[in-house]
Order: structure tokens, then C-alpha cells, then sequence
């Protein structure tokens, strides 16, 4: 009898052999994280996720509402995920570690910031029209977590895509499950930044433009401003933008405890230890909402579609608009590359400028007039967020 | 789409008027630390020298890039959260050169040496 | 349709223009965190959290029992505080931050230590005797949560409002929502130590009991000591006054894996990473639970008289308990400044003491004296704290 | 009426004095514990947690149906403990703490650490026989627990033994409480591994066998197949035994993080911060398991005679296993000691054959070599757990 | 209140007697290491040498302090938690000077120099 | 007992196989690298060279093992799961002599110096 339990996998795997198909995504995932070193952070726990999520055992992944034990990877998902636990953790984490002085010592960053979004827009009306056709079949809560792939911004993405899905789930709207999907789109193409990027850029921009040099602030930002933004921000997004206060409202807590200087314990500990924890958590359990009955449909090549069509419509609205700028203030030009920074993926889109600067002009150096606006389109994404969550449940309803 | 620009755009006069306010009480501080004896000069000829500073001072932000360098190392061993460029790193070199810094230790990392 | 969203925050702006004040309030508790660097490690996360309890929404604090999503700070306030969860830490970590030698090197202190406490029980009385006037509303359980801010010890204020409040609501008896005033009147006055402390001593000390020398100790405390007496405390206290036996259990139990000395990992992680985190989401928990429409109360205003009149009282009761002592035993007498670090605050008020100790003589060294009963008064506040939890339970029914 | 407290305690403890007798036991895991350092880091915390669940109140430990509120301790035990966060999170860790390139560079230590999993069975057997006899009485969820001692594992213990107390309760099925006894007992025998191995060894060896030096590997492990490993061993473990995927599959994911190299950062808090957390909280919860009145049965000595004796077949199986495979490739011999390294006890086990062939040889340096089936002992016991988890709910249904 | 002083005083008496069993296990134990040779001296006796080396060691103290002050300025930056006073960090110094050390280097730590 | 065998020589097998694949990779790479010029040579004389070195190499692994001890004081402290041995703290030594190297390190651990 003992012998007969080294069959009951098998049976499993004959029972739905996509599974296989799952293991070798994850083993694609796993290569790219770490051959390539491609956003390993998030890349390598994903893909434990979807092989723990996918193999003949439920024991990970069970709901325990049919009598076996909860399993530990949905006990996440019901506790740490679907009440943005993770996600806004990571965010705090996120404000910790970064510096906003490039945003602040330039605010016309933000209109860059700003633009960026259009990617966001233009895809959740791509996944409408697709759906018009009759290729996919995209509803609203589908088409606004596809567009937020547009804003580059991981947390952000897993954030939306939970709430839309929880949304459906809750008011009986029918919802494909989509999350993991567009969770490893965004991370994808976030990775891929430095190949998408540069062709669309020297699409747009002239040799004359890419040369453009921008002048260096006259001084640092101060530390009294540098305290106070976060908290005035917080309060202007936070009666603006409702819905948007908890991303907004995390990411700047965590950038004040960074920017105060009086509790660098508490910092240091939310953008290492804390944040350490919660990737490999949140990562395991993104990963375990790809099962390959979920994962493998053909919804998800239409979402990895949009997804990239998003990147590069959000990266030709940043050029555009920094070029549209240009007409308005020609003493002063803008580097119309850093425009492309705008899409966030911190902070590797403004490097991807630097490096085409440096092409064109080795002692041209926009890193940091880049990061201005890359940092600016994490709250530009959050504010998205924001809106999207306040207007797609009233268009669904 | 025309609510974040909106938003956005309220936002940069937050910060444009978070700087005017900084700008008025630290002149506000000064003036009170010159008494009367010192009127503290205007904007425009402190961005004159700075540009003049600007230029002197590249030397400076070189040598602080390729110390930067060192600690370098980490951060491309771990790409993704870590590694964020920052002012606070090339702090060692007078500020508008620190802008120039961060774009010189950048290509550095890239290339493993100084770029000229 | 799109941009009547942006009036939404201003709508509920009017209809509760009192989170204007709370964000008035939130600023000066930044303020005073950040440039005056008073308790900025709770204050700061607090502020916030009182910034995300009165933006025009409930994102964040939704109950979630009205069909929308519960929000994140209440999951914290149920699944963290509620359960003693996140104060418990806090004390297991204090315990390894904490050196108890100069309490058992001198055992007297206990005794000083006691003394402070008379503060809780006479602002306990008052808060009954302010009821019969009319002036404020606070019931048995109210006064026990205001009578704790005179132990000076902010996570057992905590967990004693919270335990009021709980049991209030659990069996249906009408309780204030007063959890975070006292937290924060405890916290302020904490910081205020050194302003409250000192005229008071002077009024009741002479100059000469002022500059009266200790000697010290004549040996260290063995190792064996400092191992057994967290173990002994904990079965002594837990069996004299079980219902503290929490608090003094894990307080105790973080000093024992300090003074181990074969766990450092387990010590080093207690009071550094592990407590860090609890007390960022602790703040933002209790910070949380102060929207204008229950902190902007008259009652507020009594919490906070009431609070430095048990600061007072408990400094003064401290000072004449170590005069009287000195009757008794007159060939070495105490320095009766070293009472007033009974209230704990540690180690704010032994540093007070040993300021005004040096003004009156620059080599008179009390410092480590004064950690004796300052230590003493957080055993002193978690017994008094267990007896609260049992009486007034029984005194309400 | 206030003083009638002071006797609450003692009434209690007059009502149940097996807790002075569980008071001892605690006192003595510390001493074990702290003076004579054996197992530390998890006995400290356990040793706390038996003196919280047993002191004269419920206030960490009342499960909260009785209207009072739920004990800390019992939230985590059903948070944390029944849904196997905690021990999971440990093997997360251990991963990432673990070299597995002894076995990668000799793969036949995997035989060595199967072999010593007949500790495992025959205990099991052992514990139905006893029962048989009317002395103990053990049904065959509690022979499981007792019998994974014999696997020399403390968290698969912790496991296994809280998976069968859970399936007896889910499905009515009579089951003794016992997980912390067999936890208690695992980590008892594996800090008494130098003690009990040594003459086992001696007895089933000649000198001459345990003078045999082994060859070392002729080149390292390459990286590439560092990486695989976990990957590989995920799935073929996930297939052929589905009910080990969890256990295998977080001590296989924390070990990739660490071999991947790129997230060092994920790596070094797995096993430091995220696993100090993990045991603090894990040892109190087991402890908490442990009142008087659970602990104190006729059981609990069976439990760790029967544990002592899996643990001595195991070691007896492995030498013998060892001896065995020497018959059929006498030209590489194994020094059959390292067979005794298969019963995990990871790395005790391996030290103790190291210090075994010092004394016969002070030049052959087996311990290396003694670390392959010693790592091969965790894989070998996550493997037998699976095996039970598919085959005792069948057997006892 | 009553039951607050009185836990608190048993509290007390356990620890004096936590003391006092301490002394007796070390005394047996030198006792068995020093034989029957050396009988250990009374209470007393140690404590008046301890009075004078407390005055000899207050330069001790004095530079264990100053020692100290340098790793003090982290705490000052974060107080609360951490900056506890603690007799580890004077552990250089002879045991009682620990306890003046202790005072020495808050005063050091408000005026930013030594005491005199 | 019988599937725990099984699984285990299941698992063998795979390592087995996860190092031939491994190996074969390796050679087409550095049959890549060296062109057509120069045959990798087969296996056995490795293992023969590497014998050799072993031997000659005791005396590094020695030294690598002093120098490893002094690392080795915290990790008797906190026994357990820290303080596992690994490769890679024997890394200074040549590859086979690692094996020898933590061996010794254990025995100096133990005795506290070195074993002969
Ligand atoms: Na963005
Ligand atoms: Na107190
Ligand atoms: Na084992």
C-alpha cells in the first residue's frame, strides 16, 4: 500500500499537465533573475511561488474551506496581501530608501512625472478595444489592472490588480485572475527598460536634442523642506486623491522617518530588515496566484501585449511632453530623453538616459536632472492608482 | 488623465511655495544672525558663481566619484532597491557638482573605470 | 465626470472641518519629534498615524464590517494591539535593552520605585472626584486608563487603556475612546520630564539633602544574580499579581536573553530589528485611533490636567518616601532626588537627577543611583498595572 | 478587599500544584540552556514559554472562548503554530543557512541519511507496541509524533507532531497533546547526541573501520549545480512525495537565495533577523503548550524513552548502512562512523564522528565527510514527515 | 497601593536573598578552589579598600569616560530606547568607579567636554 | 522505509545527473574558449594531480585553519544553527585540501590550538 503514494504525483501531473508548462516559466523566471540578474529581488521569490503553486499538492495553496488545513502560501494572501499589507510595507520601505531631492530641487519634474501616465490610460482603453474584437475578453477591473502595468511601479501594480480582482470577487462581478499575470509583466518589462527604452527614444528625439545639457541646481534643497514635503504631500494627494492616501501615505511616511534624521534606527530597519522580509513573502505569494489553470490562458499573452505597448506609449508621452515643454521655455530646454525617465521603474529608466547621453556627449551628465522625473512617476502611478480606484467601481456598477 | 495632471501640477506649487517659505524664513534666520550690518545679496550673482564653482570644481567631484566607486560595488551586486543614486553619496564635493558626480560614478559602474 | 473627484475630499472636509485641527495637531507632534528630538520614536510614528486617521477618507482605518475593505490600520488595531500583540514586544525588547544592575545592586530602590506609583492611584482618584463635579465624564475605567500616565511608561499606557476600552466595549459598559490621548499625554509628559521634575524637587528638598554623596557599590552583581532574577521576578510577581504577569513575563524574558549572554542573536534581534518594526506600526496603530471627532473632546483636556497632575504627584510622592526613609536609617542616608526617578521615564529622570545633583556639586555622581528606582518604577507600573486589570473589573460589575 | 488579591495566586496553585513541579522543568531547561549551553536558542525560549503556561493565571494562554480575551500565546498558536508559519519560516532559514555541497560532492550520503530514518519506523512501531501492552497508551497519531523524534529535527518535530494533534481534533479522532513533549524530547537528544552516540559507535565498529580515511572530492561543486539543486530537488520531492513540498520546498527556496548570489541581501535577513524573530516567537508558543496538566502524564515518559531509542536505531542504522554499502565497493571504503551523521543533529552529529576519528587517528579529517548524510538527514526526515503526513490520516481512518 | 508596596517589598527580600545565596555558592566554590589554605576575608575589610581605590581610580574613571563619549554620540542622536545608561560601557574601569564613570560621561555628554 | 529509500536514490540519481549535465556544459564551454587548438585532457589525470597537490598543500590548509579560528569564537558561543561548516570558510586553501582544513579547524575548536 505504502508504495502506491509515489504514484498519486504522477496521477496529478496526468490530470493537468500544464503544470509542466508552469515549471518551465518558473525555471525561465529563476534564469533571468539570476543568470541575468534581471530585478532578482522579486524575480527569484515569484518563481518559487509559481513552482510551489504548481506542484501535484495542494498543501501550499488550499483555501480551507473544504476541511484539509489552509494552506500557508493562502493564509498570505488572505492576511498579508488582500489587505495591502505587503504592498504598503514595501512601499514604506520604498520612501525610506529614496531620495526625493532631484524631484524637489526641480519640481517641473512632476509635470514629466505626470505625462508618463498616459501609457496607463492608453492601455486600459487598448484592453476595452481588444475586447471590442473579441480576441480577449477584457472587463473593466481586467483593462485598469492592465493599464497600471503602464506605470512601471511593481508594488504599485500587485496593489491595483488586488483591489480589482477583491472588488469583483466581492460584488459578484464576473473577474479573470489576473494578478499574477500582471504582477510578472510589470517586473518583465521593468527589466527590459534598457531595450524597449533607447529605440523609442532615438525614434523621437533629434541628435541635437539628445545633446542638450541642463544646468545644475544653484543650491541643495533644504533639510526643512526635505522634512516637510512628505508630510504637505500626504495631506494634498491625501484630500485630492482619497483613495490614493495609502500608497501616498506609506511612501511618504517612510521618506519622513528617512528625511527627520532623528530615528535612524527605525529607517535603517524599514528599508532593509523589514522590506527584506516582506519581498520574499509577498513575492512567494504573488508567485502562488499562478497555478497553470489560472496562468495559462490566452488573456495572459493579451495582457503581456498591452503591458508593452503600455511601456512604450508611457515612454513616448514623457519625450513628447518634455519636448511640448520646450516650446514654452526655449532659454531654458529640457533634455527630452529625461522625459522617458518619467515612467518610473526607479532607477533604471533614468540610467538608460544617462547611458544615451553619454553616447551622444561622454561629459553630459543627466542622471540626476533623470531621476527628477523617474521618481516623480512613482507618485504620478500612485496617484493613478488612486483615481482608478475611485472611478472603476462607479463605471462598473 | 487630466486629474493627475491636475493633481501633479498642484503639487509642484506646493513644493515651488514649501521653497519660497524655506527661502523667507532662512533669510529671515541670516538676517537676524547680520543684524543690520548685512544686507544678504540676491539670487543672481550666487548662481554666477556657482556656475564659476561649477566648472573648478569638477576635479573635485571626479576624485569624489572615484571614491564613491568603492562602495559601488555592492550596490551592483544587488540592483533593484538598493543602489538608488543619491546626492547624500557624493557629498564630499561642493553641491552643484554633486549632480555632475552621480552621472560620472554611473557611467563609471557601467564601464569599471573613469570615463575619460 | 472624472474631476468631480477632486471635490470629494473637499466635501468631507466641511462636513468634519475638525481633522484640520488634528492635522494642526499632527504637525506640532512632528515638530516636536523632529526639531526638538522629544520621543521622537514613538511621536513620530504616532503623528503620522494621526495624519492617516483624518484625511477625507477611511482608507486606511475603515472597520471594514460595512462591506468596503477593512483598512490596514484597523487590521493592526485588532490583530496587533488588541491582543497585547505589539505591547508585549515592545516590553520583550526594553527588557534586552535594559541593564537591571543598578536595581539589584541596591535593592532599596525597589521600595522608591513603589513610592512613584502613588501617583497613579491619587490621578486615578481624581479623575473620579472631576466626575462628581460635572466638569468631565470619566467612568471607573477612564480613570484607570488617566491614572496610568502616571507610571510614565508608554507601552504599559497602552496596554492598559486598551484593556479598559476592550473591556468596556465586551461587556457593554459606555467607555470613552481614550487610548490615544493618554498615550500621548504619556509620551509628552515623558518628554516634559525635565521641565516638570526639577522645580518640584527643588521645592522639596533642601540644599543640603541636595548635595548629600552616595557610596557605591562595593562589587558588581554576579553573573548569577542578573540570570536568575528575571526567572524569580516572574514566578514571584506572577504569583502575588497574575494578571501582570504579561507585562513583567516578557519584559523578563528579554532580559534574560540579555543577560544570558549565550543568545546574543536572539538578544541583539529583540531590541533592534524586532522592535523597530513593532514600533513604527505601533505608532501608526495608536496614532491611528485619534480622529478629530473622538480626540477633539473636553474630556481630552481633563486627560491631559489629570496626567501631569499624576507626573507631579508620583515625583513628589518619590521624593518624600526616600526623606522618610532616610528617619529610619540616618548613618547613610539617600539622596531623596533619586525618589523622583521612581516614576520611571527611563532614563529621562535620572538624567534630570543627576543635572541638578551636579549644579549643586560638579562631582556628586548620582546618575547610576537614580537608575535604581527608575528601573524599579517600570516593575513598579506593570504590578500596578496587574492590579488595575484586577480590581477595577470587578469594582465596574 | 484590594489585599484579597495577593491570595489569588496561591489558591490557584493549590488547585493545581503540578505547576511548582513544571516550574523545575523550566528551571532546568534554562540551566541546560544557559549554563551548560546546550541547544540555546531554542530551549531558552521554550523554557519561557513553560513558565507562562504556568503560572497561576490563563492571561497569555486562555484561548478566548470563554468570553475572556484570547492569551497572546494561544494567538499564536493558531496563527502561527497551526498553519505552519513559524516552522516554515525556520526551514526558510535553515536553507539559507546550509551548505549542501558535502552531499552535492558525494551523492551517495543521501543513502546514509535514508538509512537513518529507520530510527523513524521503528519507533513508531515501538510506540503501538507499548501500547499493545497496556502501558502507555498511544494511538497512531501520537505514535507518528514520537516516532519523528527519531528524525533528530526540531522544527519537522514541532511539524509533525502539531499536523497529528490538529487531525485528531479536526475529525474527532481521541489524540494526546503532546507536541510539546516530542519537541522538548527532540531538542533534548539532539543537545545529547555526543553522549548518546559515542558507545554506540564504539560497539558497532572495530578500530580498524574507524581508522578508514576517505579520499577527498576532486574538484568543487560548480555553481551551476549549486543552483539547480533546490530547484531539481523542489520538484522531483514535490512529485514523488507531495505532503513534504512545503517542508522541502522552504528549506530548498531559502537555500536557493543563498547559492543565487544576487539577493545577499534577502539571504542574510532569511537567516538572521527574519529566523531570531521566528524562534523567540516559536519557542514560547511551544513552551505555552506544556501546562502542568498536559505535561505531566505517564505519557510523557514513554514519549522520551521511546525517543531515545529512535534515536539510537537511527545511529545503529546508519553505521550498519554504512557497513553494508562498504560490501558491495570495498575498494573506496566509507569509515562507517559517518553513517551515524545521518541522523541529523545538524552539526553536532557530524562533530561528534570527527572527534571519534581524531582520538583513533589524529590526522583523518572525516568531517566533511560526516557533513553529507548529516544534511542528507534533514532532506531524509522532510521526506519521511511527507510519507507520514499521506499515509497516517489513511491508516487511521 | 497597598498591594503595590508590598509586592514590591517581597520583591525586594528575593533579591537580597538572591544576594545572599550567590555569595554563599561563591564562597564554597573559592573555598574549594583555595583548600583549606586560604580562609577568604569578611565583608567589612572590602569595603574600606574599596572606599580608597574609589579615590585613586577617579582618573581611571576620568579616561574610561572620555573613551566612552566618543560611542555616546549615536545615542544622543536617537534617544528613547537606546542611550541607556549601562555599567558594560565603563567595564574598563574598576567596578565602583563605573558608577561615577556613569555620571561623569552624562555631564560630559550635555556640556560636550569633561566635567573640569 | 521503502519510499524513503526510494525517493532518496531518486534524488541521488538526480544529483548524479544534474553533474554530468553540469560537467558536459563545462566542457563545451571551454571547448568553445580553447577553439580547436587544445583538447581538454580526460579526467582521471586530474584526479592523480590533485592527489599530488593535496599533500603539498596541508601546509596551506593549515594556515587557513589558524586564520579561520579566530572567526570561529563567536560561533562557539551561539551554537546551533550558526556555526555550520562550510566550504567556503576554508576557501583560501586549494579545493581538495578544504575538506582536510575544516576538520582541523573543528579539532582546534575543540582543543583550542593547533592539533599537532
Ligand atoms: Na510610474
Ligand atoms: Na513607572
Ligand atoms: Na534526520
Amino acid at each position: 500500500m505504502e508504495f502506491n503514494s509515489l504514484w498519486e504525483g504522477f496521477t496529478e501531473i496526468g490530470d493537468d499537465p500544464r503544470i509542466i508548462v508552469m515549471w518551465a516559466i518558473s525555471g525561465f523566471l529563476f534564469y533571468w533573475g539570476i543568470a541575468k540578474k534581471k530585478e532578482p529581488l522579486l524575480l527569484i521569490p515569484i518563481a518559487a511561488g509559481i513552482l510551489f503553486a504548481n506542484l501535484p499538492t495542494e498543501a501550499l495553496t488550499r483555501d480551507g474551506g473544504d476541511g484539509g488545513d489552509e494552506g500557508l502560501l493562502h493564509f498570505f494572501q488572505v492576511n498579508a496581501l488582500n489587505n495591502d499589507l505587503m504592498p504598503l510595507l514595501i512601499f514604506l520601505g520604498l520612501g525610506a530608501a529614496t531620495d526625493f531631492e532631484p524631484m524637489l530641487a526641480s519640481p517641473r519634474s512632476l509635470l514629466l512625472g505626470a505625462g508618463a501616465q498616459a501609457g496607463v490610460f492608453v492601455a486600459l482603453l487598448g484592453a476595452l478595444l481588444l475586447s471590442f474584437t473579441g480576441v480577449f475578453d477584457f472587463g473593466l477591473l481586467e483593462a485598469a489592472s492592465i493599464g497600471i502595468i503602464g506605470g512601471a511601479d511593481g508594488p504599485t501594480t500587485i496593489f491595483i490588480s488586488n483591489k480589482m480582482r477583491q472588488f469583483g470577487l466581492e460584488n459578484g462581478i464576473a473577474v479573470s485572475d489576473i494578478v499574477g499575470a500582471t504582477t510578472v509583466a510589470a517586473y518583465s518589462y521593468m527589466a527590459l527598460v534598457p531595450i524597449i527604452q533607447p529605440p523609442i527614444i532615438k525614434l523621437l528625439t533629434t541628435q541635437r536634442e539628445r545633446r542638450i545639457r541642463m544646468p545644475y541646481p544653484e543650491r541643495p534643497v533644504s533639510r526643512r523642506v526635505k522634512i516637510m514635503f512628505p508630510i504637505v504631500t500626504t495631506i494634498v494627494i491625501g484630500v485630492l486623491v482619497p483613495q490614493a492616501a495609502p500608497l501616498i501615505g506609506f511612501i511618504m511616511f517612510g521618506n519622513l522617518i528617512r528625511e527627520s534624521g532623528v530615528v535612524p534606527r527605525l529607517a535603517d530597519t524599514a528599508q532593509n530588515e523589514m522590506m527584506n522580509i516582506v519581498i520574499i513573502l509577498l513575492g512567494l505569494t504573488v508567485g502562488s496566484l499562478m497555478p497553470g489553470r489560472v496562468f495559462l490562458q490566452t488573456e495572459t499573452i493579451g495582457i503581456f501585449l498591452l503591458g508593452l505597448f503600455a511601456f512604450m506609449v508611457a515612454t513616448a508621452a514623457g519625450i513628447m511632453l518634455a519636448k511640448g515643454m520646450n516650446l514654452f521655455n526655449p532659454k531654458n530646454p529640457i533634455n527630452p530623453m529625461i522625459g522617458a525617465a518619467g515612467v518610473s521603474a526607479v532607477p533604471m529608466a533614468a540610467r538608460v538616459v544617462q547611458d544615451m547621453a553619454s553616447k551622444e556627449d561622454p561629459d553630459n551628465f543627466l542622471l540626476m536632472h533623470a531621476m527628477g522625473p523617474n521618481i516623480a512617476g512613482v507618485i504620478g502611478t500612485a496617484t493613478v492608482a488612486g483615481i482608478l480606484l475611485n472611478i472603476i467601481p462607479q463605471l462598473v456598477k | 488623465m487630466g486629474v493627475t495632471v491636475g493633481v501633479l501640477v498642484l503639487l509642484m506649487l506646493t513644493i515651488r511655495a514649501l521653497g519660497l517659505f524655506d527661502r523667507l524664513l532662512q533669510r529671515r534666520q541670516s538676517a537676524a544672525l547680520a543684524g543690520a550690518v548685512l544686507e544678504t545679496p540676491a539670487g543672481p550673482s550666487i548662481a554666477d558663481e556657482t556656475r564659476e564653482a561649477s566648472r573648478g570644481g569638477e576635479i573635485v567631484a571626479v576624485i569624489a566619484a572615484a571614491l564613491a566607486l568603492s562602495e559601488d560595488e555592492e550596490s551592483r551586486a544587488s540592483p533593484g532597491f538598493s543602489g538608488l543614486p543619491s546626492y547624500e553619496r557624493a557629498a564630499a564635493s561642493a553641491y552643484p557638482d554633486a549632480w555632475a558626480a552621480a552621472g560620472r560614478r554611473q557611467l563609471m559602474d557601467r564601464r569599471g573605470r573613469p570615463s575619460r
